[in-house]
């Protein structure tokens, strides 16, 4: 039930949630125009961490842009470095070997779960709790460990090349991952759900706090768990299948409240079904080579090339134009947070400044992601 | 001026000093131990308010809603409540104090928090999604 | 694929001269003889997208109202500087959400000097700050946009960076 | 003996400044300033496993008025630039920063020729204690950034310097 009020303009004052706010989760600044604990007009301000990241891409080759896929969106890295390396495939036509599509998927689903777990230790964070960073971090760390002994780095992969991947995973990793399974599904319930998915204050924080309906959802273009949580059944695994993804039978968790609470069930029931994926990916790992092969110097036909994946926070997109030579003429990244945050102006009017919060952590952020 | 009443004069001044050099004193010794009274500047702004390194914009001097100042009150009623239940807490283990002195105290805070019943049908501690109507 | 044929169908009434035969999908703009607009199916495996349609920028915002009443939504604004032909050119990526897939790329060309193209921000809102961003990048103005300011760049900038001829 | 850039205070006794130092080197608030990737491994060492605390620095204050230490741990942009310099203003004296990650040392993966928006380092801004390379630099790495400013504050090792080899 929602009061309508008639406003004069000098009853309000403007506050800046700015670049330095504990949960911008980064440089992110919205202008709030405030009529006391309401917020009359939100209007994010962004570019505070913009990085040239598609001014370098023009400026090097093709195989010198993989470092910089990881530095957009460093919680899920791999799906960034996954994108690129899926675009530029399509337009060479290079041949990835069945063992590397194993191995990228397993590897991007692992990172998928670090970014939830991230999220959700963030997300908690921002509404006053500590103690769930604590035992998140825990849990990611694992996660961590897998992929570095694979990777190389712990948080800004560039494990993807033209064609396969850097190296073969061991059966030490594939031992350790099997391991994390099963640890994370004991702890899952007791520790994450029962501590704190049913717990009374979080439910009172987020529930009914910002709805989000499908038709805002098509009209602002946001995808992933903020799309999902709205009823919306897209998933590009699912929908724009890529990579070997029909080959595994997982579903698309998807909410029709729209509030605040079925994003947050989103992402839980999606750690579930990224460990599934993972499972069945390691159950059915082909053997072979995990680098196909690929010209040393690449140089796509010229033409138009487009490649969706779906990364934890929604589909990004790569919008590539060659124009024949080594460099890259022109990419656009479509970042998914970009379009998942537009919709922030007009679902926050006439919220608390406290639910906006918590609406804002529960779409998930991460700044130079949006400002590339 | 008999001696008990003197050396009670004393207690209390001594309390009074020390809380005093407890209040004062930390500013004093900051004053002298910290490195210096100005800090190094890069764009002068050392006094700016904080506001996550933006500019303010406009100023916080404007009229704020009402609700804020209901709270204070019932605030206040339940501090002054708190008050008068001191001296009660001290009494309390005496013999003397008798159950019908129970019922005072509880006659005495159920008139008070009458305030809470006011403010609560008031519609105070509610607070409703507002849509705003831009003329 | 009932869908692709009929957003082609939707969308060829806003073309009545005949579109050329659909051009091999990947061969580059310029080989082929200037393509007249219109609407070509294109190997959606290779290129990612189903449609391509080429439009003059006038237009952009009929094909955003039909794509609009068919249930799609737009994905992203990419500017593109083709130096050496002295033009702009806009792309617009729209997709399905949910359902079955197709992907339909409209693209504008615009003259260099004076690149304006109508916004189409009224029909999707998503536009807003995507023709922000490309006119932060490319210094494209999108006539009547409701707000057209750089985004990502602080305000006092006065360069358009992702042009071919900038280099700090 | 550290602090040549922190300025002197009125009263000045050796062994009273010892004592002060060792109390400002083992209570380091840092202020939550994380920019960009390098702000994760920061929330990682302030984790459970790499564990900031024992050093007496896991009370990441969001205000700078109450923070000692400034770790830039990200990439400073043009349009950031005065926000930053701001809340370097706005510390209180004794204050230290630390440059975490490439980006704050010297603009790091950005520091290209096209580069048109990326300040080249946290050093052209206000003066820098202690860097810490790497990209991002692992949370052993801050770790070790925050035992170098203990010593150049104390003057003293409080850990047996590992040896490489």
């Amino acid at each position: 039930m929602t009061v309508p009020v008639h406003l004069r303009h000098d009853e309000t004052f403007v506050l800046n949630l700015g670049p330095q706010h504990p949960a911008t989760h980064g440089v992110l600044r919205v202008k709030l125009t405030m009529d006391g604990e309401y917020i009359v007009k939100a209007e994010p301000v962004l570019g505070y961490i913009h990085r040239m990241h598609e001014k370098m891409a023009e400026n090097g080759t093709f195989a010198q842009f993989m470092p910089n896929t990881a530095r957009m969106d460093y919680l899920h890295a791999l799906a960034f470095n996954h994108g690129w390396a899926l675009v530029v495939e399509r337009a060479a036509g290079i041949e990835v070997p069945e063992r590397a599509e194993y191995i990228r998927v397993i590897t991007v689903e692992l990172n998928r779960i670090a970014s939830h777990l991230l999220w959700w230790a963030a997300f908690l964070l921002d509404l006053g709790g500590f103690t769930p960073l604590l035992y998140a971090f825990d849990d990611r760390e694992k996660i961590i460990d897998l992929l570095e002994r694979v990777t190389g780095s712990r948080l800004t992969y560039c494990y993807l090349r033209f064609g396969g991947v850097y190296n073969d995973i061991d059966d030490e990793f594939i031992a350790g991952t099997r391991d994390f399974i099963k640890r994370l599904r004991g702890r899952m319930p007791r520790l994450y759900h029962d501590l704190v998915t049913h717990n009374i204050i979080l439910i009172k924080r987020i529930k009914d706090i910002g709805f989000v309906t499908a038709e805002q959802c098509r009209r602002y273009g946001a995808t992933g768990p903020v799309a999902r949580g709205s009823g919306i059944d897209y998933d590009i695994r699912k929908n724009e299948p890529y990579s070997v993804y029909p080959e595994f039978d997982f579903d698309v968790p998807v909410f029709t409240e729209g509030d605040s609470m079925a994003r947050y069930m989103v992402r839980m029931h999606e750690m579930e079904q990224s460990m599934r994926i993972i499972e069945q990916a390691l159950d059915k790992l082909p053997g072979g080579p995990v680098m196909g092969k690929a010209p040393k110097v690449l140089k796509p036909e010229a033409g138009y090339y487009y490649s969706a994946v779906e990364t934890a926070r929604g589909s990004l997109g790569h919008r590539l134009v060659c124009n024949g030579d080594k460099n890259p003429y022109k990419l656009k990244l479509r970042s998914p947070t970009f379009s998942n945050l537009s919709l922030f102006g007009e679902v926050a009017e006439g919220m608390l400044l406290a639910d906006a919060l918590a609406f804002m952590g529960s779409l998930d952020l991460v700044i130079p992601e949006i400002d590339r | 001026m008999d001696q008990v009443v003197l050396t009670n004069i004393i207690y209390v001044t001594i309390f009074l000093i020390g809380a005093l050099l407890f209040g004062f004193g930390p500013i004093i010794i900051v004053k002298l131990l910290s490195p210096s009274s100005h800090t190094r500047q890069t764009a002068g702004r050392t006094d700016q308010l904080i506001e996550c390194g933006m500019e303010p914009i406009g100023s916080a001097w404007i009229r704020f809603g009402i609700i804020y100042y209901l709270y204070a009150l019932i605030f206040l009623a339940f501090d002054v409540d708190v008050l008068f239940l001191f001296p009660v807490a001290v009494a309390y283990n005496s013999p003397e104090l008798g159950l019908r002195d129970f019922y005072e105290i509880l006659l005495f805070v159920a008139i008070l928090s009458l305030a809470i019943v006011y403010a609560w049908r008031k519609g105070v501690f509610t607070w409703e999604k507002k849509t705003y109507l831009h003329q | 694929m009932g869908l692709v044929e009929q957003t082609q169908a939707a969308l060829a009434e806003l073309f009545p001269e005949p579109a050329l035969p659909a051009a091999p999908a990947g061969e580059g703009d310029q080989e082929a003889p200037p393509r007249q607009a219109g609407v070509v199916v294109t190997d959606a495996a290779r290129h990612g997208s189903h449609l391509d349609v080429l439009c003059r920028p006038d237009q952009v915002v009929a094909v955003a109202r039909v794509l609009d009443q068919d249930g799609y939504f737009l994905e992203a604004i990419s500017g593109v500087d083709w130096l050496d032909k002295g033009q702009f050119e806009v792309i617009y990526d729209y997709n399905r959400l949910g359902g079955e897939h197709c992907r339909v790329t409209v693209r504008a060309l615009v003259d260099r000097n004076e690149p304006a193209v109508p916004t189409i921000s009224g029909v999707f809102p998503a536009a807003d700050w995507h023709e922000r961003e490309t006119f932060d990048f490319y210094g494209i103005r999108f006539q009547d946009h409701p707000n057209l300011i750089r985004i990502l760049l602080p305000e006092d900038a006065d360069f358009h960076p992702l042009r071919k001829d900038y280099m700090p | 003996m550290g602090e040549e850039n922190v300025p002197a205070s009125i009263v000045q006794f050796a062994q009273l400044d010892k004592l002060l130092n060792l109390g400002r080197a083992n209570s380091l608030w840092p202020m939550t300033f994380g920019l960009a990737c390098c702000a994760i491994e920061m929330m990682c060492t302030g984790g459970s496993r790499f564990d900031i605390s024992r050093f007496g620095a896991e009370v990441f204050r969001p205000s700078p008025r109450q923070s000692d230490v400034m770790i830039v741990a990200g990439t400073i942009n043009k349009k950031l630039e005065l926000a930053v310099k701001t809340l370097y203003d706005q510390m209180p004296e004794p204050k230290w920063v630390i440059a975490m990650g490439n980006c704050a040392i010297c603009g790091g993966p950005f520091k290209v020729k096209e580069n048109y928006n990326v300040v080249e380092g946290a050093d052209k801004l206000f003066p820098v204690d202690v860097y810490i390379p790497g990209c991002p630099p692992r949370p052993e790495a801050l770790l070790e950034g925050i035992m170098m400013l203990e010593e150049k504050i104390t003057g003293k090792r409080r850990w047996p310097r590992v040896q490489p080899g």
